[in-house]
C-alpha cells in the first residue's frame, strides 16, 4: 500500500492514501446506489454491526504483530457471554459482566503462556482452545440463556447522541489501542518483536511476557466482544461465535498486516473492519441472493487487496508469504 | 394520505434465514420466494446469517434499513432473540415466524412443525416394530433446541418401553450426511447388536444408511428420521431399511407464511400460533409426497 | 579491575564448542580475539552477552560472579554487544531500533520528538552522522546498518563493548569513523572486545591479542610481539607464503558485455566487458551502486536502460553465477542442510528423470566440502544456521561453483572468511580464472580489489569513473575514483 | 521433535522417534482400555475416517511448505462433490469424477496465482476462495444430490484385502507425495522456497510457478477428497466441509510443519493425522459426551505437542510464531 509520509510538527503521520480512498470509494458508491444506504437506521446499524468484528480485529491485531495468530476468540466470545448471562440472575449486572471479561483475560493469558513459555506454535494451541474453551461453553450451559433484568440490555441498546454506546466502546478501544501500539515500549516491543524476536531479546526485551501480553489482550477483547454480543442480542447462546476468527484475521490483513509480524496499524484494521462491514451491508440492502452474497463477498474481498496492492511499489522478489 | 399502514398496493417482504446451507432451510426460503410470485404484488428480499445470531440481528436491521414492510424470521437461532424482536416492534413492523418458535418475546404468528410430536410418532412406531437396542444419532450442537425437542418426543415413547434400551451417539451428525455417516460408524463398532437407529433429520439417516449397508447389516437395522426430503422418501418408497420419516415440509410451512404475512399487511386478524401437521410416512403412503 | 571469563564450556547438542575458554580484560583495553572460520569466537562473544548460557564456566568482575543469564542481565551489568550477524528489525525506524527498550518517555508515553533527537545525538556521537534517524532500518545500506547496530550498544554508557566482526561490511571513512570511536571509548575506560578477521587492523587497535583455535585459547600475545605471518600461523596451524597467487593476466575473448546498462536512481550508463581468464575487481564506496547494477546484470532485477539477462534462470544457463552480498537474505536457505542449499543450483540440471540424484548431490557436496574446508566435520547434513558466518559464506560460494560457470560475480564473497580460508578462496579464484572464466569481483577491500585481481573498475555514485591495471596502481589513485571530487 | 539420524546403507533415515512413540503409545492406550478398539469394524473405520483429513492434509502441507495456507479446501471439497454428483446423470461416472477433480485443480491455481503472481496474502485469498466457492457450490446445488447410479458408491466402499480402495488411494497420494517433496526438484523447491523465497529465485528457479503448482496440488487433493467422500456419503451436499481446513492445519502442524514456510513432512503430516483420528475416535468408544469431547479433545492437542516439545532441544531464542 502506498504511504504517503507526511510530517506534522515533526512527526511522522503515515497516511495509508490507497486504503483511505478505496474505502471512501466503497461509500460513495454505496450512498449513490442504494436510496437506504444514507438513512439514519441505516448508519446506525452499520455502527453496531462493526463492534464485534471491530474488537476482536484489534486483539487479533496485536497478536499477529507478535507474529502470532489467535483462533480461540469466537469461543471466547461464546464462554464470556454465557458466563456473565449466567451470572446476571446472582450478581449486579457490571459485575457479571466483570467476570465475562475476566474470563477472556484469563484465557488469553494462558494461550498466551503456552506459546511464549513452552514456545508451542500459536496456530495450534489457539486451535485447541477453540475447542476446548467452546466445550466448556457448553459444559457452563447447554441452552441458551435469556437474562430476564432489562437492565442487561441497556450497554447493548444505549446511545450516546446519535452514536450507539458499543460503538464508543470500540472506537475507544481502536484508540487507547493504537495510541498503546504506537507510544508506548510494550507495544513497540510487540511489533518489534514480530519484526524480529532474536533482536528484541538481545535488546534485552523479555520477549515472553510481552508475548503473553498480547494474547491477553486479545482474549481481554473477545471477552469484552462476548458481553457486548449477548447484551445487544438480548440472549447467550454457548454456540455463538463459529469463525468469528476469520473475519477479525481478514480485516487485520485488508488493513495492511502481515501474518508473518512485525507490520500492521490500527487504523488499517479499522479500515479493514470498514470494509467488510459495508461489504455485508451493500450486498444485503442490494437484496442480492444469499450464495450470490457469499460469491461476490469473496470477490470483491480480492478485488479489494488487489487495487491496495496495485498501489504498492512492485517487489522484484516473489514471497508468497502468508 | 388513503395509505394506511397495511393498506398498499405492493409489499417488499424480508426474509431473514438463520441458515441458509441446509436444504431444509434453502427450500424454505424458495417456497416463500415461490408462493411470492404467485401474487404478483410481493417482493421478497431475503438474507443469511450463516448461522450467526449476531449476523441475523444485523440483516434485520438491514432489512428495516431498506424500509421493508414486515420480516419473516426462518429457523430462529434460539427461544428468543430479543433484540432483533425489539428493533422489529420499533419500527412497528409485523414478524412471522417460521419453523422455531420463540418461547419469549413479542412476535405476530408463529407457523412450524411440533417436532415433539414427530419424534413421538417417529418412537411410536419403532416400538411397534422392534425391540432390543435403538440408537439416537443428534445433529447438535447442545443449544439446538429443535434436535432436542425430536429427541425427547422418541426418548418419551421408547424409554418406557422394557423391551427397548436407548443409546446416544456421543458426537453429533451436524445435520448432514457425511456426519450421519461417521457418527453412525462410530455406533456400530461400539454397538454391532443395534436394531434401529433415529436421527434428528433426515439428511443424517441417509449418511448412517450407507454405514449400515457397508457394515452388512441392512437386515438388522431400520432407520428413523425426519423432515421428508426427497431421497428419503424415496428410500422408504423402495421398501429399504429407512422405514419412517414424519414430514416437516418446507414447502407447506413456506407457503403459508408468506399468505400469513400478506393477510397480516391487508389488516386481517389472524391465528398466532399455527402448528402444521407432520404425518408419519412410510412405504405405505411414502408415493403421495414426492 | 578486570572481567575475566574462566573455564567456559559450551555445547550444542552434545557437540562441545568451547573446551574450557579462559580470558580476561581491563578497563581501557582493546582485547582483539581472533581465530578461523569457526573456531568459537562468536559463541564465546554469545557468552558474554548473556545471548546464550554456558554449559560451565564462571563469569567474574573483579573476582566477584556475575550472572549473566540474558542479554537484559548483561546490560545490567554494562556489558552491549554487537553481534556477527546483522539483525534490525527492518520495519522499525533507525530511532526506533536503536533505543528499544530505552524510549524517552512523557507521561507514560513514548516522546518522538525527544527520541529522534537521542537517536541523531547518538549516532553523531558515534560518527555515524550521516544517518537519518526516522528512515525504516531496512532501506538501509548493510554498511548503514551496521553502523546503527554499534551505535546501538552505546545507549547506555557501556563498560565493556564487545564488537564481533563489526567491521566486515565498513570501509573507507566509515572505518575511521568506527576506530576513532574505538579508540574514544578506550581512553575514556572502557573494554573493548573486539573480533576481526582483518589483521591488520587488529595489529593497530589491540592493546592484546587472543588467538582462538578449535574452541580453546592457544595464544596472548601483543601486537609488539607479533605480525600477520605469526598470527595466521596460530590460528590456522599452517604456514602462509603469500596472499594473494601471482596473476600473468592473459584475457581471451569476451564472455560478458554489459552496455549502457542503468536503473533509475540507482547507476547508469554502465559499459564493461569481462574476458575469459581475467579476474576483474568492481571497487566503489558503500552505496555506489555495485551490487545493484550486478542484481541487473545477473537478471535479479530489471535495468531501466540497456539490456541484460532477463531472469536468474537465464543467466545462469547462459553460464553466468552470482554470490550475493547478503547471504542470509539472498544467499542460504538458513533452515536447510549444508547439501541441500549446495545442491539448490543443480538438483534439476542433474536430476535423473524426475528424481533427484541423490547420490551426484552426495558426492557433489562432498567434494565442495572437502576442496573450501567447510567447517565443521559432518556438515553435509547440518542445518546451515549452525555453521560459523564464514563457514556459511563457503557453502554459497560452494552451491554457485557447482553450477559449472563461465562467469562468476563476486559480490563481496570474502566478508568474514578468515585469512586462510580467504588465501584458499583468492587460489580458487585464480584457478578458476585460469581455466577460463571470467571473474567480476565486488569488494570494498580496497587491498584485496588490487591484489587478487587483473584490473579495477571504480565505481561512484552510480557511474563507473575509472578502470586501472592491478599491477602498480597504488591504493591512493583508486580512492581518488571513488571518491566524489 | 527429536530426531534420531540413523543411517542405512549410507542414507540418512530420520525417524521422528519421540512422534512415532506418541502414535504408538496412543494406540496402546486404546486398545488396553476399550474392548472395541482393535475390533475389525474399528479398526476399518479408522482407515476410513483418516481419508479425508489425510488427502486435505497432504495438500495443505505443501502450501504450507511455501510459507502459505490454503483455507478453501472445506469448499472445494463440498464443490467438486456436488459437481461430480450432478454430472453423474449425463456423464460415464470416471468423467464426472474427473470433472470434479478438475474444479478443485482449476480453483488451486487461480488461488496460486493470485498468490504467486499478484503476490496478495495467502490467508486473505483463500479466506475470500473459501467463501466464493462455499457460495458457487449453493448456486450449482441448493439441495443435495443423490446419484442415483449405484456404481457411483463403489469407490467409496470397495475394499481391497481388509482394506477399504479409499485408504489405498490417500495412503498412494502420500507416499507419491513423500517422494515428490523429498525427490525431486521442484518438491525440494517448493520447501526451499518456504525457507527463502529469495534464495531460490536467485538460484534460477521460477518461485512463482512452483507457488501456483503448491496451490494447485492442494485443490487437487481437495477435489480428490470432495469426489471420495461423496462417493462415501452416496449423496453431495452442497454445506458438507465447513472448518475443514483447520483439521487439515492441525495435522500438518502436528506432524512438526512450520506455518512459516520451509520446515514439515509427508511423514509427519500423517502422523498427525492419525492423531487427530485416533483421539476423535477413541473419546467416542469411552462415550464421552459432546461438549466434553471438546473440550478434552483441545487439553489432548496441547498435551500431544508438549510431548513432542519436551524431546525437542530447548531453542536459546523465543520466537512466537505461528
Ligand atoms: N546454534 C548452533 N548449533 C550448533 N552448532 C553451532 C551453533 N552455533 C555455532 N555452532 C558451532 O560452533 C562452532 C563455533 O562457531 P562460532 O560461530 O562461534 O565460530 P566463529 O569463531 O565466530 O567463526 P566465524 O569466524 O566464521 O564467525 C562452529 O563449529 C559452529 O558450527
Ligand atoms: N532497500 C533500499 N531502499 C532504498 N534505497 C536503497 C536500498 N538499498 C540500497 N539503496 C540505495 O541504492 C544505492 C546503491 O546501493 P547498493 O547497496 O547497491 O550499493 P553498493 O555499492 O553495493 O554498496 P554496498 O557496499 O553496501 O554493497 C545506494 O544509494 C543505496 O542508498
Ligand atoms: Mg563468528
Ligand atoms: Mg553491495
Amino acid at each position: 500500500m502506498t504511504t504517503l509520509a507526511v510530517r506534522v510538527r515533526g512527526r511522522d503521520v503515515t497516511v495509508e492514501a490507497a486504503f483511505t480512498l478505496l474505502i471512501a470509494a466503497l461509500i460513495v458508491v454505496a450512498a449513490t446506489t442504494s436510496e437506504s444506504f444514507l438513512t439514519t437506521t441505516n448508519l446506525t446499524n452499520l455502527l453496531k454491526q462493526m463492534v464485534t468484528t471491530g474488537l476482536l480485529a484489534f486483539g487479533m491485531l496485536v497478536v499477529i504483530l507478535t507474529g502470532g495468530i489467535d483462533l480461540s476468540v469466537g469461543s471466547v466470545v461464546a464462554f464470556s457471554g454465557i458466563v456473565t448471562a449466567g451470572l446476571v440472575a446472582d450478581l449486579p449486572i457490571p459485575l457479571a459482566m466483570l467476570v465475562g471479561v475476566a474470563s477472556g483475560i484469563a484465557f488469553g493469558a494462558v494461550n498466551g503462556v503456552l506459546v511464549a513459555r513452552f514456545e508451542l506454535a500459536p496456530f495450534v494451541v489457539t486451535l485447541a482452545a477453540l475447542t476446548t474453551i467452546r466445550g466448556l461453553a457448553f459444559v457452563y450451559s447447554e441452552v441458551p440463556i435469556a437474562p430476564t433484568d432489562p437492565g442487561f440490555l441497556t450497554l447493548g441498546s444505549a446511545m450516546v447522541g446519535p452514536i450507539p454506546l458499543i460503538t464508543l466502546i470500540m472506537l475507544a478501544v481502536f484508540g487507547i489501542g493504537g495510541a498503546f501500539l504506537a507510544r508506548t515500549p510494550p507495544g513497540r516491543s510487540i511489533i518489534a518483536i514480530g519484526g524480529n524476536a532474536e533482536t528484541v531479546r538481545l535488546a534485552g526485551i523479555d520477549v515472553r511476557r510481552h508475548i503473553v501480553l498480547a494474547y491477553t489482550i486479545s482474549g481481554l477483547c473477545a471477552g469484552l466482544a462476548g458481553i457486548i454480543l449477548t447484551s445487544r442480542v438480548g440472549i447467550a447462546q454457548p454456540s455463538v461465535g463459529v469463525a468469528f476468527e476469520l473475519d477479525a484475521i481478514a480485516a487485520c490483513v485488508i488493513g495492511g498486516a502481515s501474518l508473518s509480524g512485525g507490520r500492521g496499524s490500527a487504523k488499517g484494521a479499522f479500515g479493514g473492519v470498514l470494509v467488510l462491514v459495508l461489504i455485508n451491508n451493500l450486498l444485503n440492502l442490494y437484496g442480492v441472493q444469499s450464495f450470490w452474497q457469499q460469491v461476490l463477498k469473496g470477490l470483491i474481498i480480492i478485488a479489494v487487496i488487489l487495487v491496495q496492492r496495485t498501489r504498492r511499489p512492485r517487489s522484484d522478489s516473489v514471497k508468497g508469504r502468508a | 394520505s388513503e395509505e394506511k399502514a397495511g393498506k398498499k398496493d405492493s409489499y417488499t417482504i424480508g426474509v431473514a434465514n438463520f441458515l441458509l446451507s441446509g436444504p431444509y432451510f434453502s427450500g424454505m426460503d424458495a417456497a416463500i420466494a415461490a408462493q411470492a410470485k404467485t401474487k404478483g404484488n410481493v417482493k421478497i428480499v431475503s438474507t443469511d446469517a450463516g448461522g450467526d445470531a449476531a449476523k441475523l440481528a444485523a440483516n434485520v436491521e438491514d432489512l428495516l434499513s431498506k424500509n421493508v414492510d414486515a420480516i419473516i424470521i426462518s429457523g430462529g437461532p434460539l427461544e428468543s432473540a430479543p433484540a432483533a424482536l425489539n428493533a422489529i416492534k420499533a419500527a412497528k413492523k409485523p414478524v412471522v415466524l417460521v419453523d422455531r418458535k420463540f418461547a419469549t418475546g413479542e412476535y405476530t404468528s408463529w407457523i412450524g412443525p411440533d417436532n415433539e410430536a414427530i419424534g413421538k410418532q417417529d418412537g411410536e412406531f419403532l416400538a411397534a416394530k422392534v425391540k432390543g437396542k435403538v440408537a439416537i444419532i443428534k445433529g447438535g450442537p447442545a443449544d439446538n433446541s429443535i434436535g432436542l425437542a425430536r429427541t425427547n418426543g422418541l426418548k418419551s415413547v421408547l424409554s418406557t418401553k422394557s423391551d427397548i434400551t436407548l443409546v446416544e451417539a456421543p458426537d453429533f451428525g451436524n445435520w448432514g450426511s457425511d456426519g450421519g455417516l461417521t457418527v453412525m460408524e462410530g455406533l456400530l463398532a461400539k454397538h454391532p447388536d443395534l436394531v434401529a437407529v433415529f436421527c434428528e433429520n433426515d439428511a443424517m439417516c441417509l449418511g448412517a444408511q450407507r454405514a449400515i449397508a457397508s457394515a452388512g447389516k441392512t437386515n438388522q437395522i431400520v432407520l428413523a428420521g425426519v423432515d421428508g426430503q426427497a431421497e428419503a422418501l424415496k428410500a422408504i418408497l423402495d421398501g429399504t431399511n429407512y422405514v419412517v420419516t414424519g414430514l416437516n415440509s418446507p414447502n407447506v410451512i413456506g407457503k403459508l407464511a408468506l399468505d400469513r404475512t400478506v393477510d397480516v399487511l391487508g389488516g386481517a386478524k389472524v391465528e398466532k400460533d399455527t402448528v402444521v401437521p407432520s404425518p408419519q410416512i412410510t412405504k405405505d403412503n411414502a408415493s403421495q409426497y414426492l | 579491575m578486570t572481567l575475566r571469563l574462566h573455564e567456559v564450556h559450551k555445547s550444542y547438542g552434545g557437540v562441545e564448542v568451547l573446551h574450557g575458554v579462559t580470558l580476561d580484560g581491563a578497563p581501557g583495553e582493546v582485547l582483539a580475539i581472533v581465530g578461523a572460520n569457526g573456531a568459537g569466537k562468536s559463541t564465546l562473544i554469545k557468552i558474554l552477552s548473556g545471548a546464550v548460557p554456558m554449559s560451565s564456566g564462571a563469569l567474574t568482575w573483579d573476582g566477584v560472579e556475575l550472572a549473566v543469564t540474558s542479554p537484559h542481565d548483561a546490560h545490567a551489568h554494562g556489558i552491549r554487544t554487537v553481534h556477527q550477524e546483522l539483525s534490525l528489525v527492518p520495519e522499525l525506524t533507525v530511532t526506533e531500533n536503536l533505543l528499544m527498550g530505552n524510549f524517552p518517555r512523557r507521561f507514560g508515553l513514548i516522546d518522538w520528538p525527544a527520541a529522534h533527537r537521542r537517536a541523531g545525538q547518538l549516532l553523531q556521537e558515534a560518527g555515524f552522522g550521516v544517518i537519518d534517524p526516522r528512515t525504516p532500518a531496512g532501506r538501509l545500506t548493510v554498511a548503514r546498518q551496521q553502523m546503527v547496530e554499534i551505535a546501538k550498544a552505546l545507549v547506555s554508557e557501556p563498560r565493556v563493548l564487545v564488537l564481533d566482526e563489526p567491521s566486515a561490511v565498513l570501509a573507507g571513512a566509515d572505518l575511521d569513523a568506527l576506530f576513532a570511536l574505538i579508540r574514544r571509548l578506550q581512553s575514556r575506560g572502557v573494554l573493548v572486545v573486539y573480533v576481526s578477521h582483518r589483521l591488520a587492523e587488529v595489529l593497530e587497535l589491540a592493546t592484546r591479542i587472543v588467538v582462538v583455535k578449535d574452541g580453546r585459547v592457544v595464544a596472548t600475545t601483543t601486537p609488539d610481539a607479533t605480525d600477520e605471518g605469526s598470527l595466521i600461523r596460530l590460528m590456522a596451524g599452517r604456514t602462509l607464503d603469500r596472499i594473494y597467487p601471482e596473476r600473468r593476466p592473459a584475457p581471451g575473448g569476451p564472455l560478458l558485455t554489459v552496455a549502457g546498462l542503468g536503473r533509475t536512481g540507482e547507476f547508469d550508463g554502465v559499459s564493461f566487458t569481462l574476458r575469459a581468464g581475467e579476474i576483474v575487481g568492481l571497487f566503489g564506496l558503500v552505496g555506489s551502486g555495485r551490487t545493484e547494477l550486478a542484481a541487473c546484470v545477473f537478471g535479479a532485477a530489471r535495468p531501466t536502460a540497456g539490456a541484460a539477462f532477463r531472469s536468474p534462470g537465464e543467466a545462469i544457463r547462459a553460464g553466468v553465477a552470482m554470490v550475493t552480498e547478503d547471504r542470509a537474505g539472498s544467499g542460504l536457505v538458513l533452515g536447510m542442510t549444508v547439501r541441500d542449499n549446495i545442491g539448490l543450483t543443480t538438483w534439476r540440471s542433474t536430476a535423473r528423470g524426475p528424481l533427484i540424484d541423490r547420490r551426484r548431490q552426495r558426492t557433489d557436496a562432498a567434494a565442495m566440502i572437502r576442496d573450501l574446508a567447510i567447517a565443521p566435520q559432518g556438515c553435509a547434513t547440518m542445518p546451515v544456521v549452525h555453521l560459523s558466518g564464514g563457514n556459511q559464506q563457503k557453502v554459497v560460494l560452494a552451491k554457485w561453483l557447482l553450477t559449472g560457470p563461465r562467469v562468476l560475480i563476486l559480490d563481496e564473497p570474502t566478508r568474514g572468511v578468515d585469512m586462510a580460508t580467504r588465501v584458499d578462496i583468492y587460489r580458487m579464484i585464480d584457478g578458476l580464472a585460469r581455466d577460463g572464466l571470467a571473474v567480476l569481483l565486488i569488494s570494498s577491500d580496497l587491498t584485496e580489489v588490487l591484489g587478487a585481481t587483473d584490473r579495477v573498475l571504480v565505481m561512484r555514485q552510480g557511474r563507473l569513473t575509472g578502470e586501472l591495471p592491478s599491477e602498480g596502481t597504488t591504493e591512493e589513485q583508486v580512492l581518488e575514483r571513488a571518491i566524489a571530487a
